[in-house]
């Protein structure tokens, strides 16, 4: 294991640490790790709430500021965060107009979610929870944990941000949430096994010439292995899943191509030109692009492609300001 | 020695359960690997290390008071599926233990089956869903049958631990339904479930309180 | 080799095309390999143009837009660009008020961008030059290549470009930009080597237990090779040189923690928490901070630091708006 | 056979000099990704790959033309140091050989010297740098000599390979004070100069010539 690390098990709070030092934007609770805005947003508005095991920098922590999250509970690596960071977090945001959490689709971080909901609606704060789910590569049923929540759930915190930042209340919030969350689907592939520091070793083997499909973003390994392919072939793999599963053709769409840690931008991009040919082919309007690695699996090779459906009311969200460590852009 | 529990049978039972899971640490998480996300030992570890200390810093007045504080312990520790999986058991035990002293076999069946509930609740498990369900639902089954026949403890703590025992073994051919397992589709097929594992650790730990 | 990429030949071209698919605020030259803003900046303002090799992504096509470059030529992977590209480049961004060429300092594009200044002199264009060369590892001399160009580049792209865009002249931008190039100082360190795509496989082979310290950005070896450190004794190592070299005790500081292109953010947060604590102990004020890989050696796991001093001109520069699709903030 | 060179002579050199490098492309990037980046083979082949096809698409109509097609084409596709070095020296070549139909010794001479000038003028280099100029000067310096005694240009060529072939050899000990080697400080001793290399393969391709 080859990571700038000290202590294993201290990785999570000397980051915030480190993220704290390098963002005088950011207020961060080491004792509960939670890091929320220095400047808290006036009263009277809906707060956001995100977060979810450490692992996947910058989410969640590096999208906490004006126009997208008020709070982001940082758990262990690869582990949903305890009710009690939640809890104190929607205590510490509400500002009298009710608290949203963001949560995606995993057992451990749907009740953890739910419990510190539970908790604060006994506290008489009005939480509301919209759950992210938008990776085709698992099957979706009633009957099974369902799908995971991945890339959409960026999307998601930038969008209902904004709408939070113009005084939106919270039924609106959720209702805008729900709708952004059914209208995503994501595909991911590995070409490595990211490391686990408390593991110390690669949580899967994959030889050179194998790649995994269908990931998701805690290094588990995929649906299935297949040979490593040129780009263009997996910008096929990502791309196809995703079109069987949803119909992206009426409207403009989001699309958002992300890196899982140690896949370097001039790779992403070139996949991001392989994956804007096949929906130009497909007869797909992609009116938004957003190219990076903003929702990592520590140090894992892969990318995964997101695509949103958007309105007219989605793009005024998507474009409007947000400045965080991980998203800015507008005044 | 009288056939119920009491605080300090039930600190025993959870010191017992924090050494067995210490000791299996590493073949939990070995599970975990294969079907999860390889965590499964440590989460179980630091949520049973917080639950010894605060039940050993603040002694409960009654069993209700243990089952809470241990509850609330996993709760606030552990996170990930299990954590509020085994801190809703401990929890609902708490609830229908009350301020009770001891719990004699028929209060601490009602006990299990509260705790079992409320696991089925949180998770929305199935049996068969290849989760820690398939080894404390026929734990608690097997509970039952004894006690009705007016116990033992330790016959009931026994037959549950064995039926525990049991449905363990019987996940390993199941296709996991529900949790991270439930990701891998086919390819979680031929695994035990960790979680299963962990909990026939809980009931075999308390039979061996009354043996 | 686990790349996304198709024809190793082909990379770069098709790297820009992706680029140019995700950006509509760049235009891109295929041909020439030239990254250009869509909407030029206006006549009587100087243009600025750097380059070099590709492989360092988002430097310099990522910092292409309002606040920072116009142009950046990208040469094949590690190999500077060719002076028909710079020349090319220099010409079309020339608003009539001179062109500003910023080169980091290695022979070839030293060479090469000194050849296109020459034929746009030629041509009637007038031309500055300004040539980083921060890195301590190697040791300063006339007698030699000098200090190669890392880390303070992207500082000083930034700096010049907003005074750039405020219609500052040729002539000041030029010693604005000699200025910061004087005043920062990098050290950078690898874990694993890069893999350049022609040659197939990794550059050098780092055994498990083994770092590199003293590298620069071209995936070569460092000055010296260590036994692997916990992250506090490889922040000293990082700051440690650079202290020896300059002092930074005497006004404010901008630090800058770059990664080298496969290190995820959580462990860089936690690095750059290292290196402020030092910082703090050497009693050095960090004024602003920039934590993120963005002068990355392809699929390096490594970082650098760089430090530079800054007045509170250099500080108006940095805050001032920028909206390029690699660093963007403000209006 | 006259004893001075012509565009026809000049072409062959050049498609000698792109197989030569051709041929020897895997060590030259070996010997660069000991002490460099790994890429003076695949920018030398690249560069003479296009300038080859240049004077073939366009026939240079004398000598002057020629040396010129070649460094623009050098330049205009190699990038890196090499492009820049080499492009410089055809360049200056051209600009001495001007009009002439055929370079005589004599002329020849002055070429080379000018082409040597230019490079160092371009690159810096000190003899015993670790560069190219390490192979080319003492390559001048032997031509210079069999010149100044008239001949046969045979001779002077061979005395010029000979000589960069030496001067080449002599890189291996030296610690490297220009180009990427040069960031390795000491760690460059005992490596051979990719671009000493490669230039000793222009000389010898010329001596061929007129073998
Ligand atoms: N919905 C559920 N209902 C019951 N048990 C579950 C459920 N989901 C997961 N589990 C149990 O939790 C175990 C995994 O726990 P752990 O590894 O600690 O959490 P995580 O899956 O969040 O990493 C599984 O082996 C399974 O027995
Ligand atoms: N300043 C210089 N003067 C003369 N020759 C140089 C100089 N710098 C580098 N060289 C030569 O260039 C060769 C390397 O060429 P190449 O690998 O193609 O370019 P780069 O170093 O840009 O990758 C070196 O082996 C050396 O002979
Ligand atoms: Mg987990
Ligand atoms: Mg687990
Ligand atoms: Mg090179
Ligand atoms: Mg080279």
């Amino acid at each position: 294991m080859k990571k700038f690390i000290n202590d294993p098990s201290a990785v999570v709070t000397e980051a915030l640490a480190g993220m704290a030092a390098a963002h005088p934007s950011l207020r961060v609770d080491l004792d509960q790790r939670v890091v929320y805005r220095a400047r808290p947003k006036p009263d009277g508005r809906v707060a956001l709430v995100s977060g979810g095991g450490s692992g996947h920098e910058p989410m969640h922590g590096g999208f906490v500021g004006t126009g997208m999250l008020d709070a982001a509970c940082a758990g262990e690596v690869f582990t949903s965060p305890v009710p009690d960071q939640i809890l104190a977090a929607t205590k510490e945001v509400d500002r009298g107009a009710g608290v949203l959490h963001i949560v995606k689709n995993y057992t451990g971080d749907v009740m953890n979610f739910e419990m510190a909901a539970e908790l604060a609606a006994a506290d008489g704060i009005e939480v509301a929870t919209v759950v992210t789910a938008d990776d085709v590569a698992v099957q979706d049923s009633t009957y099974t944990a369902g799908r995971r929540g991945v890339g959409v759930t960026v999307l998601l915190e930038k969008i209902v941000g904004a709408a939070a930042e113009s005084g939106a209340d919270l039924e609106s919030l959720t209702a805008l949430a729900r709708r952004v969350a059914e209208g995503g689907r994501s595909m991911g592939v590995a070409l490595t096994s990211g490391t686990v520091p408390a593991a110390g070793q690669p949580t899967f083997d994959l030889p050179e010439d194998q790649m995994e499909v269908g990931i998701g973003i805690h290094g588990e390994p995929g649906r299935r292995r297949e040979p490593l392919a040129p780009a263009h072939e997996i910008a096929q793999m990502l791309v196809e899943p995703i079109l069987d599963d949803a119909d992206f053709t009426q409207g403009d769409t989001i699309a958002f191509l992300n890196g899982m840690g140690a896949t370097p931008e001039i790779e992403l991009y070139l996949m991001y030109g392989e994956v804007a040919k096949i929906l130009a082919d497909q007869g797909i309007t992609v009116a938004r692009t957003l190219v990076g690695s903003y929702m990592t699996s520590l140090d894992m090779s892969g990318c995964s492609l997101t695509l949103l459906s958007a309105d007219d009311e989605l793009l005024r969200w998507w474009d409007a300001p947000v400045n965080t460590p991980g998203l800015r852009w507008g005044r | 020695m009288p056939d119920a529990w009491d605080v300090p049978l039930l600190t025993e039972w959870l010191t017992g359960f924090r050494d067995a899971v210490d000791q299996a640490g590493e073949e939990l998480t070995a599970l975990d690997s294969a079907i999860g996300d390889a965590d499964h030992g440590s989460n179980m570890r630091r949520g049973l290390a917080a639950a010894v200390a605060a039940v050993s810093q603040a002694p409960p007045a009654d069993c209700g008071a243990f089952f809470k504080t241990v509850g609330m312990s996993l709760v606030s520790n552990v996170g990930g599926a299990s954590g509020p999986l085994y801190g809703t058991l401990f929890l609902r035990m708490g609830t229908v233990a009350g301020t009770a002293g001891t719990l004699a076999i028929q209060l601490f069946g009602e006990c299990l089956q509260a705790g079992l509930d409320g696991l089925v609740q949180r998770g929305k498990a199935q049996p068969g869903d290849k989760t820690m369900v398939d080894a404390m639902l026929p734990a608690v089954r097997a509970y039952d049958e004894v006690a009705a026949d007016g116990g033992p403890m330790v016959s009931a703590l026994t037959a549950a631990a064995q039926a525990a025992a049991q449905g363990r073994d019987g996940t390993t051919p199941m296709e996991a339904k529900k949790g991270r397992a439930s990701y891998l589709g086919e390819r979680s097929v031929g695994h035990q479930d960790p979680g299963a594992t962990s909990m026939t650790l809980l009931f075999e730990t308390a039979a061996k309180v009354f043996a």
